[in-house]
């Protein structure tokens, strides 16, 4: 039998090379509006829990900021072009780094969460080394098997991290779950000013340099493995500083939170709301988990038709993502509305 | 000494079930570049599926087992019109669609029968003596299925006219266009070749072991796993990496406890990859 | 020609394609059409819909009392779940058909708030989360086995009530501070009516091998250790773990097969685990009895007439002599084929029960008093308390008489019931 | 000597792509590698950059051994290059593409650019002003927002130069950047070639278009992996061997 296998596989493109520079070009002009609406939704947010304090919904938009940050870590590392299956697994390390010093030493909770994000940040450099020699597909299904190597390790840590039932007795940070609110909504709007500043600075650039193109990228003295690397420590930072908090808040930390279907999930967050856009993975959380937490809940074993359903819409009908056809409607107004009158606006 | 023999036989069936998924998975993968993570909903569908011909319609289990190969092919083929087609080969799309499917399929089993465990009647019961030993005639009988399909999915693809013209497609499309093969028909046929043979891999499983609407979760790991240590793109790989992986997950559990044989294979795995990136049979 | 050929052969599978879900359906139209009848005779599942009707009808001047559940309806311990949802609202059914919960002169019908934990511990905090803040419950049937790690400290912290179906002997799921949390079944108990029926009914069996799911056994083994040495039993060889995902089930039964014991005891796993053990042990030839949490028909579905030897300690049918009656009058209530856990539905019988003996819908209150009882009636006849030293509560978690049936060539033989020894 | 190869060997399988290949490149030189297609032109590119692995042999840069660094290294020593195929960032604009690779001239720590220090500002405005001008030179300033994708083909070729002067090279690799051009442009290239040398930039060159003679100080010649033969354009021109190797594979003129 012969081998059919001339197919060049490394063609299969994982980060869709379209719009990935075009933030980049965003003109301040433009930033107004959107910089207004962000700023009224930090305050809205930022007051809610005077009317909304202690009900289900809190629990929801606290589940929110999490995944909102560990999603944008995901894209963050995608826009170097790594296609990295392994963020629930960062997350798993940070939380399960924070859990077990925390329920057999019983440190506290503010050295092990500082702890989690430092050990997820070092393991993930760690193993982003042997990895950077792997591109596209292959590196995709290295950290797939990565993601389940640690999964594994997990499950098979006997007491210590609890198997597969998971870890519990977690010590929590606060009684009150009003602060657990203003801290994950302050290391969201933290978390999302450092990556957004990485993006569209000269590091960002770098990335997505060697996303595009990495021989070109060396050519230029743009280093292909420093890089990535720096982009996978970055991610798991973040990663692993939610995983760790978020196990304080939810006082247990189990293996099936950070597995390939967590991942997966997280990652279909961020491809739901765009992947090249900043704001994607925001709208795609949005969009996927509190929707169906907030409207659709009722539906209880029947809740996956929902979002199954949502991901069909958008694989159908918008290619890059939600945000990704806001931004061709608005670009199409704005051009129309500069056609009808030249010059109008140009501050 | 019994328990060689014995974990012999589930080596070499584990690793029959291995290739014939593996295969299914390759050829969706090679013809159309889709990760199918629907592979593992397809295989626990089929399983399913058999289930209900045989205990809800009173199908003979030789009558179920081809009309449920031929459902799966043929659900293959709605598939690849409605689903994967308009995505264009975008990998992220393909996912989303993936995921959705997989979902929607495994929400379905599990609403309508997930309450209990299930298992397809054996379609030949009882053991069958192999020298000294006792070893389920199904296990037997899966096991000759299993070998005749390998070599008639060899055949088909080395000598039938379909199988040529995948090849050609694979190799070069834009060439294989110019001779006149359409490439929607020929993808067309690969996804529902390998829908067929991840539900005959299910239907093995099934009469083997249970169901449960999650088996293909599992399954779907090792086939992503045989298919990537095979290296993209390779046929022949499989086969030997099939055998490899039926050896680890026949084999290690008989000297090790529980989880420590995910671990430790999975382990294993991984290493192989990072000293093989493109697989040991991929091309460079 | 050829087209239309290709075409009809497409038309011909794709109708059975549409066949296949439709059959699915059907087959599963007796259990369907009577689940749904609780929801339409009393204020079950969906409090929306069906709650005005049925206070119309029959108990105008009842007041509801909404009782939370949470259960795994979806991803892979809806095995288990899925079934206990139904049987949980027909007790839910039985006990407004009875007059609701008696309180202080009122009469409270009871409304179950089901949630669906999602069979991971995040899923089950969301759901103890949206039970305590949003519907403000303040009785909870509490999950299943080790995912009462992830709700306790949430009822703890709010002053709710729970009752757990059973547990998974977590430190962080029962102990002397969670005085808020209670035990529907000790499931110690349960194994330990395991192996007094394997040595009442094979009495040559001297030597038990123990195979276990890997990852809540550590916290049974001592006990489980203390059972086999307290019923005269001796471990043949040391426990066998396995993973609870794993794909085949027979390198497990090999290993056990080789430890050439005379029974096989498997306490920890799920249904899928055990009859894939049971198969591989039956085809290497492996004779001796087996003894697991069965339920009867589904191991003769599964297994057909290789169910041999089987010892099972799950088994409620109508057909048994010995059963108790409030569990026969759950069997009536539906399909009396079904696979009833009847884990979930003793909880809230349990807290039925406990809430009239202490007369009052304060949840410390209800707490206080259980603690002085002694006796309270389960579905499967009267409960006792168990394992008060090893929880460090008093009368915390609960025991009950445990079903019994034998089966052979896959037919069902039921034996009286077995009284379990109490866990120290 | 800027650039020197001694031995340079480079084994593919059993396939011997470049076998004990010596150059010289002296400080302000233009040399062209010339040869028929395949003949290992660009696999010489590729082991003086460290895109491959030597087999054997040594690459001296300015007097240092250089074997065996990593590409970007080799790109900070002084080394820039252009590339026949995917030469771009193709997502990037224009302008883009040029700022991206001022990397190393003036360089931002981490640090810098993380927290947007006054250095950074200052270093990145100049940048912009740079990349700019670098445009002007090429002639590229009027398409600057365009997509690099979108240029014409000519065009992404002038944009690869730009890329790479951006570098600051002491020594500039063109890898056959006459390809798929027609006459006018050649003219133009070949000009902007020159101008380049005249601003202090050795240059060695990839080409396999004969045109390109016109340009150089100093030809070598490679056929099948070796050297055959070196020396003016005028004398290669005459060269028996050089004539038949390019007459029995690829004639091109």
């Amino acid at each position: 039998m012969s081998d059919m296998t001339e197919i060049d596989t490394t063609d299969i493109r994982l980060v869709p090379e379209s719009a990935v520079g075009q933030e980049v070009a965003q003109t301040k002009s433009r930033r107004w509006p959107g910089l207004s609406v962000l700023g009224g939704l930090v305050l809205v947010l930022a007051l809610l829990p005077l009317g909304i304090s202690g009900s289900y919904y809190m629990h929801v938009l606290i589940l929110t900021f999490f995944y909102v940050v560990i999603a944008s870590s995901w894209r963050v590392v995608s826009i170097s072009g790594q296609f990295n299956i392994a963020i629930g697994a960062f997350m798993g390390i940070g939380a399960y780094a924070a859990a077990i010093p925390s329920v057999w030493l019983h440190w506290s909770p503010w050295v092990t969460i500082p702890l989690g994000a430092v050990a997820a940040t070092i393991v993930g450099a760690l193993l982003a080394y042997p990895f950077a020699r792997l591109r596209t597909i292959y590196y995709a299904m290295g950290t797939l098997f990565l993601g389940y190597v640690v999964i594994n390790l997990i499950t098979a840590g006997g007491k210590t991290t609890g198997m597969s039932t998971g870890l519990g007795g977690v010590e929590p940070l606060f009684s009150d779950r009003t602060y657990y609110y203003y801290l994950a909504f302050g290391l969201m709007l933290v978390s999302l000013a450092c990556m957004y500043r990485l993006e569209f600075s000269r590091i960002g650039v770098r990335m997505k340099a060697i996303a595009q193109s990495h021989q070109v990228a060396a050519s230029v003295g743009i280093g292909e493995r420093r890089n990535r690397i720096l982009a996978v420590a970055f991610g798991s930072f973040f990663a692993g500083l939610m995983g760790a908090v978020y196990c304080h808040y939810q006082g247990v930390a189990s293996p099936n939170s950070y597995g390939l279907g967590a991942t997966l999930w997280i990652i279909m967050y961020v491809l739901v709301g765009g992947i090249n856009s900043f704001w994607g993975p925001a709208v795609g959380v949005g969009m996927l988990l509190v929707i169906p937490e907030f409207f659709f809940r009722d539906l209880k074993g029947n809740l996956p038709y929902v979002t199954a359903a949502i991901l069909l819409i958008i694989a159908f009908t918008m290619p890059e993502g939600i945000v990704g056809l806001l931004k061709a409607i608005t670009d199409r107004v704005s051009r129309r509305f500069r056609r009808g009158e030249v010059s109008g606006d140009a501050p | 000494m019994e328990i060689a023999v014995q974990t012999v036989i589930n080596v070499v069936l584990l690793g029959v079930v291995y290739i014939l998924m593996g295969i299914g998975f390759a050829f969706i993968l090679n013809l159309l570049g889709i990760f199918n993570l629907a592979h593992g909903a397809i295989f626990m569908s089929a399983a399913y599926g058999c289930y209900l011909l045989v205990v809800k319609l009173g199908l003979p289990g030789f009558a179920a087992f081809p009309v449920t190969v031929l459902a799966a092919a043929a659900f293959g083929i709605l598939v690849e019109r409605f689903l994967f087609r308009p995505m264009k080969a975008d990998f992220n799309r393909t996912m989303m669609v993936c995921i959705a499917l997989s979902t929607v399929l495994v929400t379905t089993f599990n609403r309508f029968l997930g309450t209990r465990a299930l298992a397809i009647p054996p379609f030949l019961a009882g053991t069958t003596g192999l020298g000294p030993y006792r070893v389920q005639t199904d296990r037997i009988l899966a096991f000759c299925i299993g070998i005749v399909l390998l070599v008639g999915i060899i055949l088909f693809v080395d000598r039938s006219r379909w199988g040529a013209q995948m090849q050609a497609v694979t190799q070069n499309r834009e060439g294989a266009a110019l001779q006149g093969i359409r490439f929607s028909r020929v993808a067309m046929l690969a996804v529902s070749v390998g829908f067929g043979l991840a539900a005959i891999g299910g239907v093995f499983m099934g009469t083997l072991y249970n169901l449960t609407p999650f088996i293909g979760d599992v399954t779907l790991i090792k086939v992503l796993m045989l298919v990537i240590l095979a290296g993209l793109g390779s046929f022949n790989g499989i086969f030997y990496v099939g055998g490899l992986l039926g050896l680890l997950y026949g084999a290690l559990p008989v000297v090790l406890p529980g989880a420590v044989v995910d671990a430790l294979a999975s382990i294993l795995v991984l290493a192989l990859l990072l000293i093989r990136p493109r697989g040991f049979f991929g091309h460079e | 020609m050829k087209k239309t050929a290709w075409v009809s052969v497409l038309m011909v599978l794709m109708i059975l394609l549409a066949v296949v879900p439709a059959l699915a359906g059907c087959g599963k139209a007796e259990e369907t059409t009577t689940t749904s009848a609780p929801t339409q005779t009393t204020a079950g599942p969906t409090p929306t819909t069906a709650a005005p009707s049925s206070t119309e009808t029959t108990t105008a001047q009842m007041e509801t009392l909404q009782i939370g559940v949470i259960l795994s309806l979806t991803d892979w311990f809806s095995v288990v779940d899925a079934a206990e949802k139904m049987d949980i609202e027909y007790v839910a059914q039985m006990i407004n058909e009875d007059g609701g919960i008696k309180v202080q002169g009122k009469s409270y019908k009871v409304e179950l708030v089901i949630e669906d934990g999602k069979s991971s511990l995040d899923g089950n905090t969301a759901a103890a989360n949206k039970l305590v803040l949003d519907k403000k419950l303040k009785f909870v049937v509490g999950p299943g086995a080790f995912f009462n790690l992830a709700t306790t400290p949430i009822f703890e912290q709010n002053k709710v009530l729970h009752v757990a179906n059973y547990n998974g002997l977590n430190p962080a799921e029962m102990n002397k501070d969670t005085r808020y949390a209670f035990l529907g079944l000790d499931p110690i108990t349960q194994q330990s009516a395991a192996l007094k029926a394997l040595k009442l009914y094979y009495p040559n069996v001297k030597n038990v091998a123990l195979a276990s799911e890997d990852a809540t056994f550590p916290a049974f083994e001592p006990h489980f250790r203390a059972l086999v040495e307290r019923t005269g039993l001796t471990l043949a060889g040391e426990p066998i773990l396995y993973a609870t995902q794993a794909e085949d089930y027979n390198p497990i039964a090999a290993k056990i097969k080789a430890l050439n014991p005379d029974a096989v005891w498997m306490p920890i796993g799920i249904d899928p685990t055990y009859f894939g053990i049971v198969k591989g042990l039956r085809t290497l030839g492996y004779q001796g009895p087996i003894t697991f949490p069965v339920d009867a028909p589904s191991v003769v579905g599964a297994l057909g007439d290789s169910a041999t030897g089987i010892v099972g300690i799950l088994s409620k049918q109508v057909e048994d002599p010995y059963i108790a009656a409030p569990m026969k009058r759950l069997l009536l209530m539906g399909d009396p084929k079904r696979h009833v856990f009847g884990l979930a539905p003793n909880a809230l019988y349990l807290l039925k029960h406990a809430i009239e003996a202490a007369d009052s819908l304060d949840p410390t209150v209800v707490r206080d008093k259980w603690e002085t009882l002694t006796s309270l009636p389960t579905l499967y006849g009267d409960g006792f308390p168990s394992g008060n030293q090893l929880y460090g509560l008093p009368n915390h978690a609960w025991a009950h008489p445990i079903p019994v049936c034998l089966i052979n060539d896959g037919k069902v033989e039921y034996k009286p019931w077995i009284l379990p020894d109490v866990t120290p | 000597m800027l650039l020197e190869t001694k031995g340079l060997t480079k084994r593919f399988g059993g396939l011997v792509a470049v076998k004990d290949f010596d150059i010289q490149v002296a400080e302000g030189e233009i040399v062209g590698l010339i040869g028929p297609n395949g003949a290992g032109k660009s696999t010489v590119f590729n082991l003086i950059t460290g895109v491959f692995p030597v087999t054997s042999g040594r690459v001296l840069f300015d007097g240092r051994d250089i074997t065996g660094k990593q590409p970007e290294q080799v790109a900070r020593l002084g080394i820039g290059r252009t590339f026949q195929l995917n030469p771009l960032f193709h997502e990037f604009t224009v302008l883009e593409n040029v700022t991206s690779s001022f990397e190393l001239h003036p360089h931002s720590s981490l640090f810098d650019i993380f927290f947007n220090t006054r250095k950074y500002r200052r270093n990145e405005a100049f940048i912009a002003e740079r990349a700019h001008e670098i445009l002007h030179v090429v002639g590229l300033e009027r398409v600057a927002d365009e997509l690099a994708k979108n240029l014409p083909h000519g065009h992404q070729k002038m944009l690869g130069v730009a890329r790479a002067l951006a570098t600051r090279p002491r020594l500039l690799l063109l890898d056959e950047p006459l390809s798929g051009m027609n006459p006018s442009e050649i003219d133009t290239s070949l000009e902007a070639i020159r101008s380049m040398r005249d601003h202090g930039i050795t240059i060695l060159i990839v080409e396999h278009n004969m045109q390109i003679l016109r340009l150089c100080d100093r030809v070598v010649v490679i056929s099948f992996g070796q050297k055959i033969c070196e020396g003016s354009p005028a004398e290669v021109r005459a060269n028996e061997e050089v004539i038949s190797a390019y007459f029995g594979a690829d004639y091109v003129c």
